[in-house]
């Protein structure tokens, strides 16, 4: 019997695979259910899962995909197109999770069993990314839910503490305050390998040090990743502990307020890009653990403009700042910045910003907030700090996901928190999302990503690199950025 | 000498705190015979708790000095420190003890009954070895005599004139009135079959009605078991009623010990005279004793009440030895009053109104 | 003797009144006594988490920065917020307490009721769910705690002044003519004043107990302040290495906490009128 | 006789005892119809056991605490549940001197402020001429001038005793409530003190009331006396009718509870049992029903009205028929 | 039926005290800078989203509407639901209730067995070395940050020495769930390798949280044995030749017990509030870590139930004090 013990950095409050969206509760999603697709490895690739293949019309209207015949959810029932149906009307009416992202695309009844073993999508307009969502499109078991549904809440009650799923592993234990223990589905439809985990056990672990110091005990055999540099450094001094490195889609920036004086104004802007000491915080604080990444879109994805990144220079930060005076006068405000609280990341930047505007002659005052009250100031322009710096996840390995949702109108001002309209980058997203021929695509991103590098709209840090801190025995696991390393079927215990 | 039951003998003591070394009992020397009712008298802070507690053992030991005499009971030197296990045997059984405050000197948490038990568990006259075992807390009251003990509290209770014995034994303290309790206090006093009960002030927390029938059964039932009892008191009246024979104090000092009616009809010592025509009924009914009591942080060296006394020489400055107008009459004092002289008389006890 | 005397002379209390003066004057002339005062804001990245040594008596932190300097400057944090919050706690307590306590029945009731309800939860919790409602900030710590706290001062002076109506010299007072306000201001008052100053001393220390909770869950003042309860929670990551970063602070509110339970304990020696009168 | 300077009619304080919730389990008849009539200049002694309401009828008459029935009549006004400070300038000509004098000082100051506390709420007298009057109130009541800089716990009783007079002496009253003011005292400076009272009354031209629970005081000091049993004045006469010829059985078996130095011993012959039931559960009838050796049938229906048996009035159907138990003839 | 009624007057007081504290924490986390609905939407949500989603949370309501809404919903123990976990607080909260309930009673048990008996030696040692050491050590238990002897203790036996678990309530997840006490659940079904296993991950967290709980305890005991060992009764005791050990263990005690016992409430809720931190340093899955999770996500519906449950609990714990005391201490009955 092999046991897998991951310790987490949040609780798994619940299990429902369509309620939640976020990659620190992935593990759940990626091992008890599977999707019509599935994102693995580095750069993230697309293989068919629950569907072998599909097709879209010639308006890119409906998407039409086969699923698989052999496919048992754990209670023995097989998986039909009806539980693709039933997954996708869910989603849209809980409207939480992912569901929120492909509201703007289908309405509910636009889903459609073709037969049993056929499915089809009817968008509202074309889509570039709905390719890349696909994975979330996680099938639950349909038959078990109704059954379990109580006031029609489309078994909301049910799935937080159970699961309907077919995926990886079966559902053994759960306690929201624990975490679970998952069995290995021997009966998977993707079979195994030789070797696998015939358990996992996740528990939620909050105190980063804890989870450290368990690895390195051997409590646990593998943590999430996302380790802060001095971290990293403590575990590779263990024996006992590898740590794998792969670079990830996590761009760390400072959000600006583009709408607000005197942020909009481009050379107060390009003065604040030249005023991080980019070199000192990545070389010093992360300890060179993190690549530069000049724009908001992660250098190792596609659709990236080839731009050298503004640097740390006092002197020209200086000269547009004095362009700024001479147009606006010499007076300029406190800038506040708000950092989220319990992330010394944000901390550091923040502080470190400040350090560079005082000499400058500028002051910043620095508010910290939970991440739920800063996230919900940001997507008002009027709460919205001058700056905040903070991470930009995958969710979905497109570049929309960054470039578009951040600086993008459509996405304002719930996920573009910047304030920033500009017609040229919003034209060529627009365009971006309805075409789905790649090179055209790629060519837009790049376009418009140029632009926003030129305005000078945020100030791009780096991209996360991300350190699995694993125990030697642990062997086979195969990040991508979007699992975070957690899907654990791939992964296996050494061999004595 | 061997029919004395209690010898005090030239005891001084004192305590020492931050103002200082108090020296409250200089010299007292007090014998008590077999069955005797002794009234120790004086006023209030004049060291009559101090002694009694001195006999029974329960000065705070920290500040406690004692400067020299010695405390004897029936062959046990009650100050010795080394002869706890003697004294431990004595105190609760051969001498018990009536405290002042009835309303405070129960513990309010456990029934009458309980603590009765328990005073019997231990001071039973037929325990045979009234010392203390190694694990009190662990030893068993055999039930044999427990069920005589029972009998002898339901008889000792009746015989203090409380009513219903059984139901006052089930009840809490504050259940009671104070009466009762001091009736219950002087029943566990008599429990155990003393040879001494020291009673301290019994009755001052108590009407006049009451503290009449109170000190009226402590009498009667000294004498019918034949016990012994000092009784600490300022007030003359009640040393009065039951007293067979009365010391008083002042400031520390015994000066003046006698028979009852030696003692109210014929008193020797100024202060003992002045005392007695303070009182309302006495002759100087409004003057009382000009001066104040000395402190006890630097008393004056001799008699106490030299620098109060108008009879005072510089004699005085030595302690008087005692010496003995009569039968049984002790005083401490250079110029006592004259007993013979009617004159004298007069001034004290006064006439009646 | 006087006051200050009898309380030097208990040993106890001369020691919690040197480490309360030593952290006033830590508090007030921090930028002087300070080795790197700048240090506060600045940091030096390359010198980062270096253990104690002549330079750096208690180490560097996270940034850089100087533990030792950091401590300083997060005495005068400690000494604002446990003098304000106790001070506001303070002047809303005794008045309401007063008040209750003299006239009883139904306003005393009302009064006595609502800091009931104060009272019902621990004070760190109802602090928590103000100082999380209100966001990080230091005002915002010294508002949860002032609100949290007052009712203890109420409790205190409303028990103490049911007991001293009750008294003689008090109804004497009345029986004199004088009027409730100059009972309660010129008799009553003063005779409360021991326990409240006691009570506030113990109250500092417990105070900054709950400060530096606040700090250490992170609902304290905001990142580079160096307060002592979010620098013991930044420190954590670091441990078991970096272990002064971690221990310098937690002895820092260690001591000046015992300073005040020691001087509170020492006062209530010197002040309680039952000993004074026993002299 | 003059016109009584002050006089009550049925006069009742009741103190509630409460249960939770506030409830009322019942009450404590403190005075249960206290009628009485004080002349000028005279000392009316008021004698019972502890508890039967001598205080509470002080501090009643005083205001400090209000009747629930009854009226006072203080030089023709009627003040009952008037509080001393709506009846002020009546009030000032009645004082009320506490039991313990000591307590009745604020601990925390000195003696000669709480000595001017009485000028600085009554008149508008300035600070200088404040200082001198206190000073020669100091000097009536026998203190030395530096006492002024004294706190109440650095005076012996005694002498708390004189400050608590002086206090009340600063307002120049008329008539001065004493309560208990000897209890505790020794017999020595228990004198001292009397003989203060009879020297102030005679240079202020003062009317006491006199309660005490000590019937040889009050035999010493006082013209008229009466006597409380749970709530009531039993009986109240000239002091020397009462204790050669009390009518009451209560007062008869008090002055046989006294000891008397040189006479028979009491506690020999004492007669009386049993102890005096809850002021909060008073039987029906006569309240001495349960203690009284002469009870009869109708004592136990009809709580017997006053009687006059010569100058005195008694509460006892049987006033003036019952004798003296043979014990306590030969002691009065 | 004095008793009943004493804690029947108690219970009518329960009402207006919980109703007043549910104003008063309501008001306090309406104050919130937070929309509520937006952080249910989720982090992709549109505007039109959010809008549907409050007129549907009823966050368009006038405050007293929803406080009504609340309030009748409490009394049906539903406290809504949590913005983060979406799950019921009421059940997470109970779920985790028996979690802090053993830590905090095993540090009760662990400060009462260490605090009286020190408090008594302390006081009968009056002024000797052992008294100031007790007393020293009392103060240093009250002034220490719990949070961070928890840190420190966790460093030392945890990780450098290895002795204890790092964190959490066991290893695993533990015997079947019954009563939701793993000591208790694992007796109960005799479990003992899970019962060793709770047993050694309750070590350290119930020792730091009942440190300064000793310390409030020695304080007190050592108060009410020396205010009774001058009683006159105690005087009496003595004088009658009682044995000493006796009189202190039996006598004494129990009068000063009723002061300690009234402390005892006290000291449960610093326990309470205690346990928020010294869960959150020790991973334990109780109230505690709810709470500072609830914190850091702004989830201020959760920390409303939570801080009304935790003044459930405590107003219980007075309650049931104030019953032991009507039992060790006969004169409150009269
Ligand atoms: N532990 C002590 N330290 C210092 N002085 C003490 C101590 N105990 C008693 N005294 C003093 O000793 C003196 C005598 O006290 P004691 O209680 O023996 O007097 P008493 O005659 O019993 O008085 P009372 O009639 O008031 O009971 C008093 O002045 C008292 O203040
Ligand atoms: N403020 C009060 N509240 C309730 N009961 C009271 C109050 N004051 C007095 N009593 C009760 O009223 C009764 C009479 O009390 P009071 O003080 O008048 O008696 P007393 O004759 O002065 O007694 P003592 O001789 O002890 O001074 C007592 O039963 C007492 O308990
Ligand atoms: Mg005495
Ligand atoms: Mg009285
Ligand atoms: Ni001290």
């Amino acid at each position: 019997q092999s046991r897998y013990v991951h310790a987490n950095n949040s609780a798994y409050d619940t299990l429902d695979p369509h309620t939640v969206f976020d990659v620190a509760r992935v593990a759940t999603r990626l091992n008890f259910y599977d999707g019509l697709y599935r994102w693995v490895d580095n750069p993230p690739e697309l293989i068919p899962w629950l569907a072998t293949e599909h097709t879209v019309s010639e308006d890119g209207l409906t998407w039409t995909f086969t699923l698989r015949d052999d496919v048992a959810f754990h209670d023995g029932t097989m998986m039909t197109a009806e539980d693709v149906v039933y997954s996708m009307e869910r989603m849209l009416a809980l409207a939480s999770g992912a569901g929120a992202l492909f509201q703007p695309m289908l309405e509910p009844g636009a889903t459609q069993a073709v037969d049993e073993h056929t499915v089809s999508f009817t968008l509202k307009e074309p889509s570039a990314i709905f390719a890349s969502l696909v994975p979330d499109i996680l099938v639950v078991n349909s038959a078990l839910l109704k059954e379990n549904e109580v006031d029609d809440d489309w078994g909301q009650a049910y799935l937080t503490d159970n699961v309907a799923g077919s995926g990886s592993y079966i559902l053994q234990r759960y306690d929201p305050a624990i975490g679970f223990i998952g069995e290995r589905n021997a009966d998977h439809f993707a079979g195994w390998g030789e070797r696998y985990y015939d358990e996992i056990e996740f528990r939620t672990v909050l105190e980063t040090n804890t989870r450290i110091q368990g690895l390195m005990r051997g409590d646990y055999q593998g943590l999430d990743g996302y380790l802060a540099p001095d971290q990293v450094k403590r575990l590779r001094s263990d024996e006992d502990v590898q740590i794998l490195e792969e670079e990830s889609m996590r761009v760390y920036h400072i959000a600006m307020h583009n709408g607000r004086p005197p942020l909009d104004d481009l050379n107060f802007r390009m003065a604040m890009n030249h005023a991080f000491d980019y070199e000192g915080y990545i070389n010093a604080i992360m300890q060179g653990t993190v690549v530069r990444n000049p724009t908001i879109v992660p250098g190792n994805l596609w659709g990236v403009p080839d731009v050298a990144g503004y640097e740390f220079d006092l002197e020209k930060a200086q000269e547009y700042l004095d362009a700024y005076k001479a147009e606006h006068g010499d007076d300029i405000r406190t800038l506040n910045i708000g950092t989220l609280a319990g992330f010394a990341e944000t901390e550091q930047a923040a502080a470190l910003m400040q350090n560079g505007l005082a000499q400058l002659g500028i002051d910043v005052e620095i508010a910290s907030a939970p991440w739920p009250v800063i996230s919900s100031n940001m997507r008002n322009p009027e709460t919205m700090p001058d700056m905040v710096p903070y991470w930009k996840s995958t969710y979905y390995a497109d570049p929309n996901n960054w470039i578009g949702e951040q600086y993008g109108s459509r996405y304002a001002p719930t996920r573009n928190v910047s304030d920033y309209h500009n017609a040229e980058v919003d034209k060529r997203l627009e365009e971006a999302l309805l075409t789905t021929d790649q090179e055209e695509r790629d060519r837009l991103y790049k376009e418009a990503g140029q632009i926003v590098y030129d305005d000078a709209a945020g100030i791009w840090i780096y991209n996360t690199k991300w350190y699995g801190p694993y125990a030697d025995s642990v062997e086979g696991i195969r990040f991508s950025p979007v699992g975070n390393g957690q899907d654990m079927r791939w992964a296996y215990p050494a061999e004595e | 000498m061997n029919e004395s039951l209690l010898d005090v003998d030239g005891l001084s003591l004192g305590f020492s705190g931050e103002a200082g070394f108090a020296h409250i009992l200089d010299g007292v020397t007090l014998r008590m015979k077999p069955g005797e009712i002794r009234g120790l008298v004086g006023e209030s802070g004049c060291g009559k708790t101090t002694l009694a507690s001195a006999i029974l053992g329960v000065l705070p030991r920290h500040a406690l000095k004692i400067r020299g005499g010695t405390i004897r009971f029936d062959g046990t030197d009650m100050l010795s420190r080394t002869a706890t296990a003697d004294q431990a045997r004595v105190r609760g059984r051969k001498v018990t003890f009536i405290p002042q405050d009835p309303f405070t000197s129960f513990n309010p948490v456990f029934t009458i009954g309980q603590q009765v038990d328990e005073l019997m568990k231990w001071k039973s006259p037929e325990r045979e070895n009234a010392g203390v075992p190694r694990h009190p807390l662990f030893t068993r009251y055999p039930r044999a005599r427990r069920r005589r003990d029972r009998e002898r509290i339901l008889s000792t209770l009746a015989s203090v004139q409380l009513p219903q014995p059984e139901q006052i034994l089930k009840k809490y303290p504050h259940e009671v009135s104070g009466g009762q309790r001091q009736r219950l206090m002087i029943a566990m006093a008599l429990l155990p079959e003393p040879d001494l009960i020291i009673a301290d002030e019994p009755t001052t927390a108590l009407d006049v009605t009451i503290q009449a029938q109170i000190l009226g059964l402590l009498r009667k039932l000294a004498t019918e078991r034949g016990a012994a009892v000092l009784l600490t008191t300022h007030d003359l009246g009640s040393a009065y009623e039951i007293c067979d024979s009365v010391t008083v104090m002042y400031a520390g000092q015994d000066v003046e010990a006698a028979p009852v009616d030696a003692f109210f009809n014929a008193p020797a010592h100024p202060y003992t005279g002045k005392l007695l025509a303070s009182r309302p009924e006495g002759a100087g009914g409004m003057t009382g004793i000009p001066g104040e009591v000395p402190s006890f942080y630097d008393p004056p060296p001799g008699c106490r009440f030299a620098p109060r006394c108008p009879r005072a020489t510089a004699d005085c400055k030595r302690r008087p030895d005692p010496s003995h107008p009569g039968e049984g009459h002790m005083v401490r004092c250079y110029h006592p009053i004259d007993a013979g002289s009617a004159a004298e008389a007069a001034e004290i006890v006064g006439a009646e109104r | 003797m006087s006051l200050f005397g009898r309380l030097m002379r208990d040993r106890a209390a001369a020691i919690g009144t040197l480490i309360i003066g030593v952290l006033v004057l830590v508090a007030i002339f921090a930028p002087w006594l300070a080795p790197y005062p700048e240090d506060v804001a600045a940091f030096h990245l390359t010198d980062r988490l270096q253990p104690p040594s002549a330079e750096h008596w208690f180490g560097t932190d996270r940034m850089g920065s100087d533990v030792f300097s950091r401590i300083l400057f997060g005495a005068r944090i400690t000494i604002t917020i446990a003098v304000i919050a106790v001070g506001v706690s303070v002047a809303i307590g005794v008045p309401i307490g007063l008040v209750a306590g003299y006239y009883g029945r139904f306003t005393g009731g009302v009064l006595m009721r609502t800091s009931d309800v104060f009272l019902a939860v621990p004070q760190i919790v109802l602090a928590i769910a103000i100082a999380q409602t209100l966001g990080p900030s230091v005002e915002n710590v010294i508002l949860a705690l002032s609100l949290t706290y007052w009712p203890f001062w109420a409790r205190l002076v409303y028990a103490e002044t049911r007991a001293l109506k009750g008294q003689t010299f008090v109804e004497a007072a009345q029986a004199l003519g004088a009027s409730d306000l100059r009972v309660m201001v010129l008799h009553i008052l003063p005779n409360t004043l021991s326990a409240i100053i006691v009570r506030t001393s113990i109250g500092m220390g417990a105070t900054i107990l709950t400060a530096a909770a606040l700090g250490f869950l992170g609902l304290g003042a905001p990142p580079p302040a160096p307060e002592w309860g979010r620098t013991i929670s930044e420190a954590r990551e670091f441990l078991p290495e970096a272990w002064w970063y971690a221990a310098a602070p937690g002895l820092a509110i260690f001591l000046v906490v015992m300073g005040f339970n020691l001087l509170g304990d020492g006062l209530r020696d010197v002040l309680d009128p039952k000993l004074r009168k026993g002299r | 006789m003059s016109a009584p300077i002050l006089h009550t009619e049925g006069l009742e304080c009741r103190f509630p005892i409460k249960g939770s919730f506030g409830r009322r389990l019942g009450e404590i008849r403190a005075l249960d119809g206290v009628s009485f009539a004080l002349h000028h200049g005279e000392i009316l002694g008021l004698v019972g056991e502890s508890g039967c309401g001598k205080s509470t009828l002080g501090k009643t008459i005083m205001g400090i605490q209000s009747p629930d029935a009854g009226r006072i009549v203080f030089d023709g006004h009627d003040i009952a549940g008037q509080s001393p400070k709506e009846a002020r300038a009546l009030r000032r000509r009645l004082q009320y001197a506490y039991q313990d004098p000591g307590a009745s000082l604020d601990p925390r100051w000195r003696i000669g402020r709480s000595l001017e506390e009485p000028l600085v709420i009554h008149t508008d007298l300035p600070a200088s001429e404040r200082r001198r009057k206190v000073r020669e109130i100091l000097v009536s009541v026998g203190l030395p001038a530096g006492h002024i800089d004294l706190y109440p716990h650095e005076l012996s009783g005694g002498q708390q005793r004189r400050v608590g007079l002086a206090r009340i002496l600063m307002l120049n009253p008329e008539v001065v409530i004493l309560d208990e003011p000897t209890a505790g005292l020794d017999v020595s400076v228990q004198a001292t003190v009397l003989s203060l009272f009879r020297d102030l009354r005679a240079q202020f031209d003062l009317t006491y009331i006199f309660i005490s629970h000590d019937l040889s005081v009050v035999r010493l000091m006082c013209h008229r006396v009466a006597v409380m049993y749970l709530g009531r004045i039993v009986e109240i006469g000239p002091v020397e009718d009462i204790m050669s010829r009390p009518t009451h059985p209560y007062t008869q078996s008090l002055l046989a509870a006294i000891p008397r130095i040189g006479g028979r011993r009491v506690t020999e012959t004492f007669w009386l049992e049993g102890e005096p039931p809850d002021a909060s559960r008073l039987p029906q009838g006569c309240r001495f029903q349960g203690r009284c050796p002469h009870v009869q049938p109708i004592c136990r229906e009809i709580d017997p009205p006053d009687r006059e048996v010569g100058a005195q009035l008694s509460a006892c159907h049987f006033a003036g028929e019952i004798e003296v138990p043979p014990a306590a003839e030969d002691a009065t | 039926m004095r008793r009943v009624e004493l804690v029947l007057s108690r219970l009518v007081w329960f009402v207006p005290t919980l109703l007043g504290l549910i104003i008063v924490v309501f008001l306090i986390s309406n104050v919130v800078p937070t929309d509520p609905a937006r952080i249910v939407a989720g982090e992709n949500a549109t505007q039109a989203q959010i809008d549907a989603l409050r007129e549907q949370m009823g966050l368009n309501e006038p405050l007293i509407v929803q406080f009504g809404i609340y309030l009748r919903d409490l009394v049906t123990g539903d406290m809504g639901r949590s913005l983060y976990t979406q799950r019921e607080i009421s059940s997470d909260l109970l779920h985790r209730l028996p979690a802090t309930l053993e830590l905090t009673f095993a540090a009760m048990i662990l400060a009462i067995g260490l605090g009286v008996p020190l408090g008594v030696i302390s006081a009968i040692r009056r002024n000797s070395l052992t008294d100031q050491i007790l007393r020293l050590l009392s103060i240093s238990g009250l002034a220490v940050a719990s949070f961070w002897l928890a840190m420190e203790l966790q460093m030392y036996f945890s990780t450098r020495l290895g002795w204890t678990p790092l964190n959490g309530r066991i290893s695993g997840f533990g015997p079947e769930n019954i009563t939701g006490f793993v000591v208790i659940d694992s007796i109960l079904q005799g479990d003992w390798a899970s019962l060793k296993s709770a047993l050694s991950h309750l070590i350290l967290p119930a020792i730091t949280l009942s440190l300064p709980a000793a310390a409030t305890l020695v304080r007190f005991t050592r108060a009410g044995v020396l205010e009774v060992v001058n009683s006159n009764f105690v005087l009496y005791e003595t004088a009658m030749g009682f044995p000493r050990s006796l009189i202190v263990w039996k006598y004494v005690l129990r009068n000063a017990l009723i002061s300690t016992v009234t402390q005892i409430g006290l000291v449960f809720g610093t326990l309470f509030a205690g346990a928020v931190v010294v869960e959150a340093v020790f991973d334990w899955p109780g109230l505690g870590t709810y709470a500072v999770q609830s914190i850091l996500q702004s989830d201020t519906k959760a920390i409303l139930g939570f801080s009304i449950l935790v003044g459930v609990v405590f107003i219980v714990i007075n309650l049931l004090v104030d019953i032991v005391h009507t039992f060790i201490d006969p004169r409150v009955l009269k």
